[in-house]
């Protein structure tokens, strides 16, 4: 029965697998992704109990918990939408390359989603890491390549920091399931360490601020349903590390949770005014992902540092994410969505409100929820946070519509599919949140508190947007950054030239090329022994010293 | 306990030397019964080394013991460290058969080049079953004269200036191990290999000398482990063919300076004298310099095959850190990657040699697009370029995560910077490797599937999925990593 | 009965040569059984003297101080062991290179025997002037083998190896005649307690005594007669010189150092010797580095690997009396096979330019393998008896704290690698255009395996040091 | 003795004349004349030697002499067939 | 007398000078030559005659035809006037201040009085009555150190081996040597007191001054007489006759040395009561070996033929 669980991971492996080998059609790849999906389905609500494989890598734990569980479901829902989007991606020259890693990102992401060990997570985390490459970069075009080296760059960065943290845990107690954690924390030498480096390394997957540089650039270069994976599951992955492997209300953690707090909101804020001045409907949903995200760190962030309980934030934290999955996969698959009837744009804006708490919709109580836990005078942030939000989506919108291209929209089942998940994205909520929640979003001040910041912001795109001609680039710091670094590494290379180091080497491989090749020459020159009359001098020095020496040693 | 079954470590040695002697006899005439001989010897080889490995996991005492000179035996023995590099080069001896005898279809002087790759083998398995100093030594000399005509097989100038570097190199380390081995022997007497060392009270007697002496054998060793700056020969010995470089960066040549490190830390001088010494650090430091210049160097190769030289050079060095660090947990790390970066490089150099002899490509920029002609040697590729790194499940992670535990638990902290430093430059050196395999358009118009010859390709699949087996199933009893913390736990138990 | 051994060792070779002599053709199947009937003579020998008993013929009965006495020890017999084995080899291997009926054939199949009955007379003689007979017997015995390769060739190498062989055993004659003077007897045996010390005479007859065989023994700086003669003989020739004659005069060394001259010697006499050969060691290997010539290569690490043996003397402990004896050993089969191999490609290739050795790996495949596996063991590398030797020479030097040593034995080893190396890596290398090579036959497969057996044999040493260490014992006089 | 014995210096001097010859000549057949002296050289020696026996001069260095003066001249023989050989190394012919 | 052994030792002296300085090779070897006898002549004032017989007949007369032969083959250009004076450069002075602290080092040991009695040659002395023989040389030589003697006539063998391998080919009818002093016919009348002279000396050996090595010597020069009047030629084809008597001492000696050690029980040891006619025996076979070995060094050729009139 538990073994559901270890086919999660494993089934989209044995998938890829065979896509590499050619053997799985576009058909095959997406029944794969759907029958993956439908065993998340299962697992989800037969709730099997836990799985040890101590044989698999270091001891391995599969098992769902509150926030897994709620966010599994949502997997199940968008893998298969964004699958039955991909389409086209699955055929061509390119096909079998896309498959393997879209199977390999979705095994990574299930079994990240289960693992409740610290190996076999970082495990199913690079999987997932490393595959979600390849949709990184699959356009093939020098955009792609640059997001993807970006990518990368803060992956492997994200992930050396994970190993190091995993290393200080580890070495306390091996490979520490999720239970052990606040225990191995207690006998950490260095905990503030352990758990800031294990905190920087999520908090890359996250797109906490400043290490958000990478989602503005994948998501616009990803085809569209791979961007709408990577936002709505792949940055999960950092807050499930967070609230898997870093102990809440640790003393030592105190100063990384209020600093995390801070990027939280920062993010919030200032990814969407970033936001807010790019061009490309992607970008700005990317920014609207980073700002999210960064709403979603602020819960966290008091539950490490000891403000909130877990009973109390847990169903909160999977809330939010949850209905962040659904509404943001949603909504970039919507992107291709755009160009066709008017019924999918009006789903688009729904879905784009949602997000930003329209009344009625998951997001508002999503929102109220988060409200519900936070103390004063945090509420207020979040609710200003909508301002900004909805500011960004509309944003988004009106680059939708301005940059609209006329292509056919998605076929029929890729469409139902979409609207199956818009409508989860509305509903879910709606079934998790808790009565309070609930009774407080259909107050009328729970309206009132949800609609003004929309209006807000849709009065201010009405009477600025027009005269908003200031852009920034995507990535915002990563630009300056990346001189930065490209002049340190011009000055590197001159001090090599200044040096003289290739010349050197270049002139002694030459020089042992001449040696080589001149040898038989000198050979010549010096074959010659000692002279024959030199011996015969040496022949009575000799005699003599021989006999001096015996007859002193005598 | 009868007495051939008790020489069991001589009839593995013997089983590649008898071949190779028989492989010299035919010469080029026969080339069916050669390929026969050679598999056959493998196989034999293989089920020898698995009986030997019930054998010793079931405590059976194995060892040969033959008077060389007055006071001096030639001791062969199998103990669970000889067992963990016998296994990997009885394992990688078939695959890597198979795989040159693909490689080498129909090309000049084959009975000259199998019968060195036995001897090869043969001084492998004299190396990893050598009872004490002097028969280590014995062996280690006679790999470095096997090995030599495998490098230069090709008969370039290029490959004989290899050859050249390699001869240098390896026998000037020789003769510095030699001059340390007698030393110690003047000093100490005839000793055999003892888990814990034999030295501990001379340590306190000679602390002098004994620095001396371990400076000279590391010396000695570290020129075949490559340790910087001694590695020198490792890069240019990259001309070889590809079965040679595999054998030679993942079982042979390298392994055997590595394995000899362990040996000499583990049990000549034993971790605590090692430690008392002061010799530890030094080791550690060393072993650390090798890993960020060899990976540092990787950057710039554009040469494939160079590439993965330098990378071998840093990654090997892994090992003597693990042993450095004189901890248990570090030691498993370093010991399990003797077998981890054993499968990840063989597989590696296995692929390039598919590159090389499918489409010939040598350079880093020719692989363009290669990922949809060839996808299961670039999934080969990529499963040892990711394990290299250090990424979970494959093999170089388990080894880096006990490394890391260990550096944490022996208190070097900056030991984490280096594992650290060094993903990050392996992801920098395989990454775009990858990246262009899997996601640049390919250069020639001709992207149809071709992949490389079933020879080939199998035990490059073989040497993939194993590295990526020993990765995922570390945890079961049977894994190297389970045999290493056996193994460990006895050098550490008093 | 084993009194008879040592005697027979001479006479019978020597009744062989005269015996071919006298019938005035070649006859080389007779001398495979004399080399056959040395060996077995050798080895019932070693049995006897097995028991640590020396074995003493006294030649003609009138007892000491007067007579001759044959004698065989534990260094004898090794030398004798040495010897008879060679001889087996190279006999076999001078079948087919010296065949047919020419007349040299018929010389060398003559002086063959006599210089094996002349070095087995050499090794059993207890008796200095005797010594001086053998010797030169030894010496007037090799230089016409060495000019069967062609007088025109080689007469200038083997004048100068003769004025040098002559100048040199006068010189050891000067220093018997002094030595009689002082102890009155020529007994090897009585000379230690006869020789008064503290005269004048007596050192300055070792002196001459030992600068008479380093002439003999081609030991730095008078090694010049050497690479020329050893270089242009035959090479079954090259292989007896080179193996046994130059090392009967180092025998003597040894043999003479640590017995008759042991109250004359001095230390820093010793370390003189030992600077010779190591001198020896480090130039010897430096020339043969430098030659152009295969035989030359070979000849010239003669020179090189004699110098090892000299190293006894300055450090004079039982490892380095066993390393020095074992190195003479190792060397000597191994170098006979190096010859042999040498002289095969040298067949085949109808000149030893090293150039000519290009890509000639597959036709002499097991000529080249001789060739490295005797390399092996001349590099001292394990497994081998030059190893075997090396190590306890280092052992040795680290004993007595003369760690100098130490640096020319590595230094030698690895130079001594450079020139084998030199010579492998050529036949290994394929040439880009198709050399203009003269294919001669292939050697077959007698001189081809006789040189492979010899190589395997010359590993097979380290492997059996023990007995043959065990039969050696410690040095003679234990030590000074 | 009273006084040192003219022949022992004559014998020191053919010996040191022997080497000094050896040494600075370079003809072959010079050389071999020099190797001679040092021979004859020593054969004095060795009859001087000879005399210190009481009751008539001592056999055995004699016995050495005749045997030296034997191998030196059969020795002498045949390096003179060398430098025989060696001056005219170009005709095979008319001896 | 000790002025007479001074004038000598100081002719000695000065010949060798003159063998090593003289300009002229043909100077040279004559100074050679006439040291030879001088030599012979001084070892007579040492009580040595049977030793100055032999340096007279070997060393002094047969080396000297053998040197003045090989001088006239050599090549006629100047090449071998040297002047290796001591003040003629850096070298010739280091050896000559070499060779000078040598010789008074020499000098010094030879004048130094032995301290003990050579007990070897007192036990020969007096051991004599056994050796078959009265001349205390010829015992040493055939009987006490007989081994000795015996490889002493393989070195004459290996050399003449050697000597015919360098030789070139000869034409028949050639004759050794150009004609000299000496008349076909005044060789033949010399010819047989020369040989009685030669066998007298062999059989003297076992009594008085003389022996094998001597009448051998003889024996050869007679040859060699008969070889530069051209009597007697160098043939290329050599009988079975002829190696049979070149080897006959060697294995006779030899032979003698093997039978007899059932009786004796030693190698090389002579039952009393044939020890007599055995040593003349022995002799005899010596001395015929040893002037054939030395008549074919001489003509250096294979074999010996009579030269038809």
């Amino acid at each position: 029965m538990n073994l559901l669980l270890m086919l999660l991971p494993s089934l989209p492996l044995v998938l890829g697998t065979a896509a590499l080998a050619g053997r799985l059609g576009r058909n095959s790849a997406g029944g794969g992704v759907i029958g993956t999906c439908v065993v998340a389905l299962l697992v989800v609500l037969l709730e099997p109990s836990d799985l040890h494989l101590s044989w698999l890598l270091l001891g391995t734990t599969l098992a769902l918990d509150e926030v897994s569980r709620v966010l599994l479901f949502c997997a199940a829902l968008l893998w298969p939408a964004a699958t039955l989007a991909a389409g086209g991606l699955f055929e061509g020259r390119d096909g079998r390359r896309f498959g393997m890693c879209w199977l390999f990102t979705l095994s990574g992401n299930l079994g990240m989603l289960l693992s409740q060990d610290l190996a076999s997570f970082y495990l199913c985390f690079a999987v997932m890491t490393f595959s979600a490459y390849g949709l990184v970069v699959h356009k093939a075009n020098h955009e792609a390549w640059y997001a993807g080296r970006i990518y990368l760059i803060l992956a492997i960065g994200g992930e050396s920091l994970l190993l190091a943290g995993i290393f200080l845990l580890a070495a306390e107690a091996g490979n520490p399931t999720v239970a052990d954690i606040p225990q191995v924390f207690a006998a950490l030498d260095r905990p503030a360490l352990a758990g800031g480096l294990l905190l920087t390394g999520f908090a890359v997957k996250m797109g906490v601020i400043p290490l958000h540089v990478w989602l503005p650039l994948a998501h616009p270069a990803a085809p569209v349903p791979a961007s709408a994976v990577l936002s709505g599951l792949l940055v999960k992955g950092g807050l499930i590390g967070w609230l898997r492997f870093l102990p809440s209300d640790t003393e030592p953690l105190q100063l990384a949770a209020d600093i995390l707090l801070l990027l939280g909101f920062a993010g919030a804020f200032l990814a969407a005014l970033a936001g807010c001045l790019q061009q490309r409907p992607k970008t700005v949903l990317a920014y609207s992902t980073i700002s999210q995200m960064g709403l979603l760190t602020v819960p966290v962030a008091l539950l490490l540092g000891g403000r909130l309980d877990p009973v109390t934030a847990m169903p909160v934290i999977a809330l939010f994410a949850g209905h962040h999955v659904l509404a943001k996969g949603a909504l970039f698959l919507a992107v291709d969505h755009w160009p066709g009837a008017r019924w999918r744009r009006l789903v688009t804006v729904l879905l784009a409100l949602t997000i930003a708490g329209l009344p009625i919709s998951g997001g508002l109580l999503a929102k109220a929820a988060l409200k519900s836990t936070l103390i004063e005078p945090l509420p207020l942030l979040v609710t200003l946070s909508s301002i900004t939000t909805s500011l960004l989506l509309l944003r988004a919108l009106q680059r939708l519509r301005e940059t609209a291209s006329d292509q056919p929209p998605p076929d029929t089942l890729a469409t139902w599919s979409w609207v199956i998940l818009a409508i989860a994205a509305v509903s879910l909520p709606w079934a998790l949140a808790d009565g309070d929640v609930r009774s407080y979003a259909m107050a009328a001040s729970g309206l009132i508190d949800a609609s003004w910041p929309i209006a807000l912001a849709g009065l201010i795109v009405l009477l600025g947007a027009r005269h908003l001609r200031f852009t920034i680039a995507e990535g915002d710091i990563l630009a300056p950054i990346e001189r930065l670094v490209r002049r340190m590494l011009e000055s590197v290379n001159r001090l090599r030239d200044q040096l003289g180091l290739e010349r050197a080497q270049a002139a002694l491989e030459q020089g042992h090329r001449r040696a080589a090749d001149g040898k038989d020459r000198l050979l010549g020159l010096l074959e010659r022994d000692l002279p024959e009359q030199l011996v015969t001098l040496l022949l009575i020095g000799l005699l003599l010293l021989l006999g001096i020496l015996l007859i002193a040693g005598g | 306990m009868s007495l051939a079954y008790q020489a069991m470590p001589l009839w593995v040695l013997l089983s590649s030397l008898l071949a190779a002697a028989v492989i010299f006899a035919l010469g080029e005439g026969r080339p069916r019964l050669r390929i026969g001989i050679n598999l056959a010897a493998a196989l034999i080889k293989l089920v020898l080394v698995g009986i030997m490995l019930l054998g010793v996991r079931a405590g059976h005492e194995f060892i040969v013991r033959l008077p060389l000179m007055p006071g001096i035996d030639l001791v062969l023995q199998a103990d669970a460290l000889s067992m963990l590099f016998i296994s990997l080069s009885a394992l990688l001896w078939l695959a890597t058969t198979i795989y040159a005898i693909a490689y080498l279809e129909d090309s000049p002087n084959r009975a000259r080049f199998f019968g060195f790759f036995s001897l090869c083998v043969a001084a492998t398995m004299g190396i990893a079953t050598a009872g004490n100093l002097f028969t280590f030594f014995i062996f280690y000399e006679m790999l470095t004269l096997a090995t030599w005509p495998l490098v230069i097989h090709r008969g370039t100038q290029q490959a004989m200036r290899a050859g050249r570097g390699y001869l240098c190199y390896t026998l000037g380390g020789g003769a510095v191990l030699l001059l340390g081995i007698v030393l110690l022997h003047g000093l100490a007497g005839p000793q055999d290999f003892v888990a814990g060392g034999t030295l501990v009270e001379r340590g306190e007697s000679h602390p002098l000398v004994l620095t001396l002496i371990f400076a000279l054998l590391i010396t000695g060793m570290g020129v075949k482990a490559a340790l910087a700056p001694l590695h020198g020969w490792l890069p240019t010995a990259m001309v070889a063919p590809a079965p040679v470089s595999a054998l030679l960066h993942a079982v042979a040549v390298v392994k055997a300076g590595a394995f000899g490190i362990v040996r000499v830390v583990y049990d000549v001088y034993g971790i605590e004298l090692t430690q008392a010494l002061g010799m530890a650090e030094v080791l550690a430091i060393a072993a650390s310099v090798t890993i960020i210049y060899g990976s540092l160097r990787a950057i710039w190769q554009t040469d494939l095959k160079r590439r993965l030289a330098y990378s071998t050079v840093s990654q090997v060095s892994y090992i003597a850190l693990g042993v450095a660090l004189a901890n248990p947990l570090a030691s498993i790390g370093g010991l399990v990657h003797l077998v981890h970066q054993g499968l990840m490089k063989i597989t590696l150099f296995f692929c390039a040699g598919c590159y090389a002899e499918t489409h010939g490509i040598h350079s880093i920029d020719e692989l363009d697009g290669i990922g949809r002609r060839m996808p299961w040697t670039t999934a080969m590729f990529t499963l040892g370029a990711l394990g290299m790194i250090g990424l979970p499940p494959l093999a170089g992670f388990i080894s880096k995560w006990y490394l890391g535990l260990g550096a944490v638990a022996a208190g070097q902290l900056w030991v984490i910077g280096v594992l650290l430093a060094s993903t990050v430059l392996n992801a920098i050196y395989f990454l775009p490797i990858l990246h262009r395999a899997w996601f640049r358009p390919p250069k020639q118009a001709d992207d149809s599937l071709a992949e490389a010859p079933v020879g080939l390709l199998g035990p490059t699949l073989f040497a993939g999925f194993a590295a990526l087996a020993v990765g995922l199933f570390a945890g079961s009893g049977w894994s190297p990593l389970a045999w290493v913390e056996l193994l460990v736990q006895r050098e550490y138990s008093p | 009965m084993t009194e008879a051994l040592p005697v027979l060792l001479v006479f019978v070779p020597f009744l062989a040569g005269l015996g071919q002599f006298v019938l005035g053709r070649a006859v080389p199947w007779s001398q495979q059984f004399v080399s056959g009937f040395n060996l077995l003579l050798v080895l019932l020998l070693l049995r006897a003297v097995a028991g640590g008993e020396p074995v003493i013929a006294d030649l003609g009965g009138w007892g000491e101080p007067l007579a001759i006495h044959l004698q065989a020890d534990g260094l004898a017999t090794l030398m004798l062991l040495l010897t008879a084995v060679l001889a087996v080899a190279i006999s076999l291997y001078a079948i087919p290179a010296f065949g047919g009926h020419a007349r040299s054939a018929w010389q060398f199949w003559t002086l063959w025997p006599l210089l094996l009955g002349s070095l087995n007379a050499l090794f059993l003689s207890r008796d200095l002037f005797n010594i001086y007979v053998t010797l030169e017997l030894v010496t007037l015995a090799a230089i016409p083998l060495v000019l069967l390769a062609g007088p025109r060739k080689t007469v200038d190498a083997a004048l100068r190896y003769l004025l040098f062989a002559l100048l040199g055993s006068l010189i050891y004659l000067a220093g018997v005649a002094l030595l009689y003077a002082q102890a009155g007897t020529l007994d090897l045996a009585l000379l230690p307690a006869a020789t008064p010390t503290g005269s004048l005479a007596g050192p300055l007859a070792a002196a001459l005594i030992i600068t008479g065989i380093l002439i003999k023994g081609a030991i730095l700086p008078f090694h010049i007669w050497l690479p020329a003669a050893h270089g242009g003989a035959p090479a079954a020739v090259s292989a007896i010189l080179s193996a046994l004659v130059v090392k009967a005069a180092i025998y003597l060394l040894l043999r003479l150092w640590t017995g008759a001259l042991e109250p004359l010697v001095s230390i820093a006499a010793g370390q003189l010797l030992g600077l010779l050969g190591a001198s020896a060691v480090l130039f010897g290997s430096w020339q043969a580095f430098r030659q152009s010539r295969l035989k030359l290569v070979v000849a010239y690490s003669t020179v090189a690997q004699l110098g090892y043996m000299l190293l006894f003397f300055p450090m004079a402990v039982t490892a380095a009396w066993q390393g020095a004896v074992y190195h003479g050993l190792a060397h000597g089969v191994a170098k006979a096979a190096l010859f042999l191999a040498a002289g095969n490609l040298l067949y085949y290739l109808g000149q030893d330019r090293l150039e000519a050795l290009r890509g000639i790996d597959r036709p002499l495949a097991v000529s080249l393998l001789a060739f490295g596996l005797a390399g092996v063991s001349i590099m001292g590398l394990p497994p081998s008896g030059g190893f075997t030797a090396k190590w306890l020479l280092l052992t040795a030097s680290l004993q007595t704290g003369q760690w100098w040593w130490t640096a020319a034995l590595v230094a030698g080893g690895l130079l001594a690698a450079g020139y084998i190396f030199r010579v492998l890596r050529l036949a290994f290398l394929q040439s880009a255009e198709p050399a203009e090579r003269r294919d001669g036959p292939v050697p077959g497969r007698l001189m081809a395996w006789t040189a492979t057996a010899l190589a395997l044999l010359a590993i097979g040493l380290g492997l059996i040091s023990a007995p043959l260490l065990d039969l050696l014992g410690d040095i003679p006089g234990g030590g000074s | 003795m009273s006084g040192i014995d003219p022949f022992a210096l004559a014998a020191a001097g053919l010996m040191a004349f022997g080497l000094y010859g050896f040494c600075v000549c370079r003809h072959p057949l010079r050389r071999l004349l020099a190797i001679n002296l040092v021979g004859n050289g020593v054969f004095l020696a060795l009859i001087l030697i000879a005399r210190r026996l009481p009751d008539g001069p001592d056999p055995v260095p004699h016995a050495m002499v005749l045997t030296g003066i034997v191998i030196a001249v059969s020795a002498t023989a045949f390096g003179l067939a060398l430098i025989r050989r060696q001056a005219r190394p170009e005709d095979d012919g008319n001896d | 007398m000790m002025l007479l052994d001074g004038v000598l030792a100081l002719l000695l002296l000065l010949l060798a000078g003159r063998c090593v300085t003289a300009a002229s090779l043909l100077q040279a070897i004559v100074a050679f030559i006439v040291l030879g006898l001088l030599l012979a002549l001084s070892w007579v004032r040492l009580q040595a005659p049977d030793l100055a017989l032999a340096e007279a007949a070997i060393g002094a007369g047969l080396l000297g035809v053998l040197l003045l032969g090989t001088w006239r083959h050599l090549p006629a250009s100047g090449i071998h006037h040297e002047f290796p004076w001591p003040w003629h450069g850096m070298k010739q002075a280091v050896s000559a201040l070499g060779g000078l602290a040598l010789a008074v080092m020499l000098a010094l040991a030879l004048h130094e009085t032995a301290p003990e009695p050579a007990a070897a040659g007192e036990t020969a002395l007096a051991q004599l009555d056994a050796a078959g023989v009265k001349q205390p040389v010829t015992a040493v030589l055939l009987n006490f150190r007989a081994y000795d003697t015996l490889l002493e006539m393989g070195v004459l063998l290996m050399a003449l081996i050697g000597a015919l391998i360098v030789r070139r080919p000869l034409q028949d009818g050639s004759r050794i040597a150009p004609a000299t002093l000496l008349s076909p016919s005044l060789a033949r009348l010399f010819l047989p007191p020369i040989l009685l002279i030669g066998l007298y000396l062999v059989w003297a050996g076992a009594y008085s001054p003389g022996g094998a090595f001597q009448g051998g010597a003889v024996l050869a020069g007679a040859g060699v007489m008969l070889a530069l009047t051209g009597l007697l030629r160098g043939a290329s084809v050599d009988g079975l006759w002829l190696r049979g008597l070149l080897a006959l001492g060697a294995i006779v000696f030899t032979t003698a040395g093997v039978l007899l050690v059932p009786v004796t029980g030693h190698f090389m040891a002579y039952p009393d009561g044939l020890v007599t006619p055995l040593m003349v025996l022995i002799e005899f076979s010596l001395a015929i070996s040893i002037a054939l070995s030395l008549l074919l060094l001489f003509t250096g050729t294979p074999g010996l033929a009579r030269s038809r009139p």
